[in-house]
């Protein structure tokens, strides 16, 4: 297990056993160090200036750029898009490709189980185009419907976008083995990496997808940041869905021409500190390693779920092994409204999230508006675990189931 | 910690066994409310007979503090005329709300939900149902 | 004048003479502490949880919304979106509610001084809709063409979008009256504030535009954040340009709808540090107060055009006296061209932008491919532009001038 | 400082009498090169007798760097052959981007823009010729 909370400056600060990571991570000290000390030095806008200040920022800022590439294997930092999050990097791709290339009729699959970023943006992007919407579904226990999957991909959907990792399920579909058998049918494969970036090892070269979209803020980096990243070709077939500075060729009062990609996708002054904060995480994690950030996940899922286990009338919603799931573990105990379960466990500096969790669709196919989760980072430690198990005994007790 | 402040007996109650959940007919006046952040949702639904309340029917789901603010709520309300309704519902919500609480003799078993004013965020869960009455009324 | 140049760490850390705010601003210690102490104590994600730190966090976000409402004047925070920035401000303006609203043959006038954040949008919802563009010109003395813009009037504009301040010209459009002008006419008012807000008190109620939109790294804030500001009615006739969480009422499989305004335009996690930053900047503005920014900014730009008009064969772009006009001043010296001047100057710690400016229409009125500029914030004093002015006097000496 | 360095005599000399800036007729070889975060603009014309160039035109605006260099290399290339040119393209380019700057001499009057390595943004505008003619000849 790992053991680097002495890096997190909050949990000094009394951040208490906190266990929201899926929404949003703690971050390091060498990440907010980095931010406020290039803010407070060599900051200045970034490709536009000949003086000095300005191009060491702009060094720094592209420098995020190839980190980001480097991090998740793409052979070149061009496929890469800074953009503000998994959300704007997933409605990038469904307005701008999906919006150029997209005819009526045309089938976009998407899973029950997706964050409602990576569903909106098709539903947008299919009223404007005549495009309709179809769903895999979920096995009994908390996995993507894999023959479901094979099945829909017969009816040649034009793209299939899931995500990498259920925020709420937990459950990790196996990207590679999908978006091959997407590709072959011909579709564009967009990855949902919000979760799953922050938690595994992961490479562009050996999942094989078109596109695939994270957050800063969730792999203990600044908000504010994310990262789109393309294949080259498919880059080019994207229109951008912003205009302004830096991201054009040329203006004319009646039309312009676009920059190069990943430029053109840039527009405007973009989040120049927040992009020295993200290689700060990048270099973090490397320092610690991603096969060890998830080595760490998968052992304290594994002992989350055996102790959730053992608390009556506690219901987990997603696989119930350690198989192919990542640390974010949503349940109900009993009737007890997973509302009044966040509040119960606050008291304790238990810090859970309570809702929906931005997938709707989700719940319904779960049958419950709301359920109580836990999630994980590097940071949490068994100790998290038994306070979140004390709080839940509290509540039982308060509850009297 | 004042948990037990929060979650008293009534409270559960009435959250495990909500009253006035029929639908009524035809109601004279009705509203829903929702809570967007946490997904929390009341029904309500009125008859008069006159000025005076005559049909409640108050339903939804969510967490026991405004399922059982609800519930409480169509209890306290039946038998009121209009005036007597928002005199009691701009006051029970001021009492939430202000910052000193003071007569918590005149809301009868709706004292029980006083609790909640230490815990600022569950504060619009018990007054979902009340606002959601006020818009009834007010349509 | 202001004496406020100890409250920049990049100052004392040797950022020099730094003359190109206008591109981005350097930052107090107040906003980089805020954030830093901030995201180092109680960060977590926003509006989604029902612990402590999530609601800590939200409120501080919600803050940042009313400080800026507070800062232009709005009545309602709920008419403040927090974005990304200027551009994707006028972004959402343009495809939001132009997207929505616009009809083949509508007209929409910009000015021919406007940052490409202000034309591109704007073509791209024309090519979109069959709308058409129409400029304003500019004056001798670099004032916009104010009989010019009342004949282009008459032609019943659906859009009219002016700067509030040119970021090359420097020029300041009169707002309130072309507003009310075009108001009366029935046309969508939209000002870029971006050059405006940081320099001048700015209220919303008496410019009486629909919309604004503003960059928080301008201000003396963070990058990664902006504020639109927009009347109520408006927004609510605005499409969102970006679904995903947060923005939501309902998501169904097939459909969604929209939360209420601001939040509808908020998809996703959305810049948290940042409007911890931002709120910042507007306390700090404040603390200084808005009309003693604006002194400071006349006091030293009639300085700076003084001392400029003194260098031989500079010539100055935009109006030659401190009215109407702001700190952004740019000039060409004989044939020597902008970057070479950014170059030399940069030897002495002098740091000015060269190029087109994110302007190309305009630098094509002037008829010069680039100019260099200087441009002026709260810490910049005559000592800059000291400097700037024996610089420029080397130059002259190395190009035999 | 090391601005005379940069800005020589020769190199002033380039930027304000560019050599060779007709454009040519039929031109059997040509590139547009622009370097986008400046806005530096050339325009490379070439025509061949055999292998060997007879025919150059280097246009374009921009810093006196990038239109010194665009002239001077006009005039380097002019009598040689592809295999010449694009040895002497790759050397130049090397010069001013590898550590270690060696065998000005080989450049002739191309060396007075040595100075621009000191200076490591202009280096691009130094290049822009270059590149562009690179890709006049690749096409
Ligand atoms: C007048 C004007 N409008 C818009 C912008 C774009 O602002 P941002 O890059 O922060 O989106 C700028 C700044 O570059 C500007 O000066
Ligand atoms: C699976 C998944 N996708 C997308 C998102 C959206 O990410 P963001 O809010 O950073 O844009 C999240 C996080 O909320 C998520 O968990």
């Amino acid at each position: 297990m790992l053991d680097v909370r002495q890096d997190f400056p909050a949990i000094a600060a009394g951040a208490g056993h906190f266990l929201d990571s899926a929404a949003s991570a703690l971050k390091p000290r060498a990440v907010l160090e980095a931010m406020n000390q290039f803010a407070g030095t060599v900051y200045a806008n970034v490709h536009r200036g000949a003086y000095r200040l300005s191009t060491t920022s702009t060094e720094l800022y592209e420098k995020a750029r190839s980190r980001a590439a480097e991090f998740i294997g793409a052979s070149n930092p061009d496929e890469v898009v800074l953009c503000r999050g998994t959300t704007t990097g997933l409605n990038m791709v469904a307005a701008g490709w999906g919006g150029e290339h997209l005819r009526p009729g045309d089938r976009i699959l998407l899973t029950v189980m997706e964050h409602h970023a990576n569903i909106v943006p098709w539903q947008m992007v299919a009223r404007r185009t005549g495009a309709v919407l179809d769903y895999v579904g979920i096995t009994e226990d908390g996995h993507l419907d894999r023959d479901g999957f094979v099945r829909k991909l017969d009816l040649q959907p034009r793209v299939v976008a899931f995500t990498g990792m259920s925020n709420v399920l937990g459950s990790i579909p196996p990207a590679a083995a999908l978006a091959e058998a997407a590709r072959a049918t011909g579709a564009l494969v967009v990855v949902d990496g919000a979760q799953l970036v922050p938690h595994r090892p992961v490479d562009v070269q050996s999942i094989g997808a078109d596109f695939l979209a994270f957050s800063g803020h969730k792999l203990l980096g600044p908000t504010g940041i994310g990262v789109l990243w393309g294949r080259p070709e498919r880059l080019e077939e994207m229109e951008p869905t912003e205009g302004g500075g830096e991201m054009i060729a040329n203006v004319e009062l009646d039309h312009s021409t676009w920059a190069r990609i990943p430029h053109r996708f840039e527009a405007g002054t973009p989040p120049i500190i927040e992009a020295v904060g993200l290689t700060a995480a990048f270099d973090y994690l490397d320092e610690i390693g991603m096969e060890s950030v998830a080595a760490h996940d998968a052992e304290l899922t594994n002992y989350a779920l055996k102790r959730l286990s053992e608390v009556e009338q506690l219901r987990i919603q997603g696989p119930l092994t350690g198989e192919d799931r990542g640390g974010a573990i949503s349940f109900t105990l009993g009737d007890v409204h997973p509302h009044d379960l966040a509040t119960i466990l606050d008291q304790r500096q238990v810090s859970v999230r309570a809702g929906h969790h931005c997938a709707k669709p989700l719940m319904r196919v779960l049958g419950m508006p709301a359920t109580a989760r836990a999630s994980i980072s590097v940071y949490t430690n068994n100790e998290d675990i038994d306070a979140l198990i004390s709080g839940l005994e509290e509540a039982s007790g308060l509850f009297g189931i | 910690m004042a948990l037990e402040e929060l979650y008293r007996e009534v409270i559960l109650d009435h959250y495990r066994n909500p009253r006035n959940r029929t639908a009524l007919e035809e109601p004279h006046a009705a509203a829903e409310g929702v809570n967007p952040l946490c997904g929390d949702e009341v029904t309500v639904e009125l008859t008069f007979g006159g000025d005076v309340v005559a049909g409640v029917s108050v339903r939804g789901h969510g967490c026991s503090i405004s399922q059982s603010s609800g519930s409480m709520m169509g209890e306290a309300i039946k038998g009121l005329d209009r005036e007597a309704i928002s005199v009691l519902s701009r006051r029970f919500q001021e009492s939430l709300t202000s910052e000193d609480s003071n007569s918590e003799s005149e809301f009868g078993e709706l004292a029980a939900l006083q609790g909640v004013r230490r815990y600022p965020v569950r504060v619009k869960c018990a007054l979902l149902p009340w606002t959601t009455l006020d818009e009834a009324l007010s349509a």
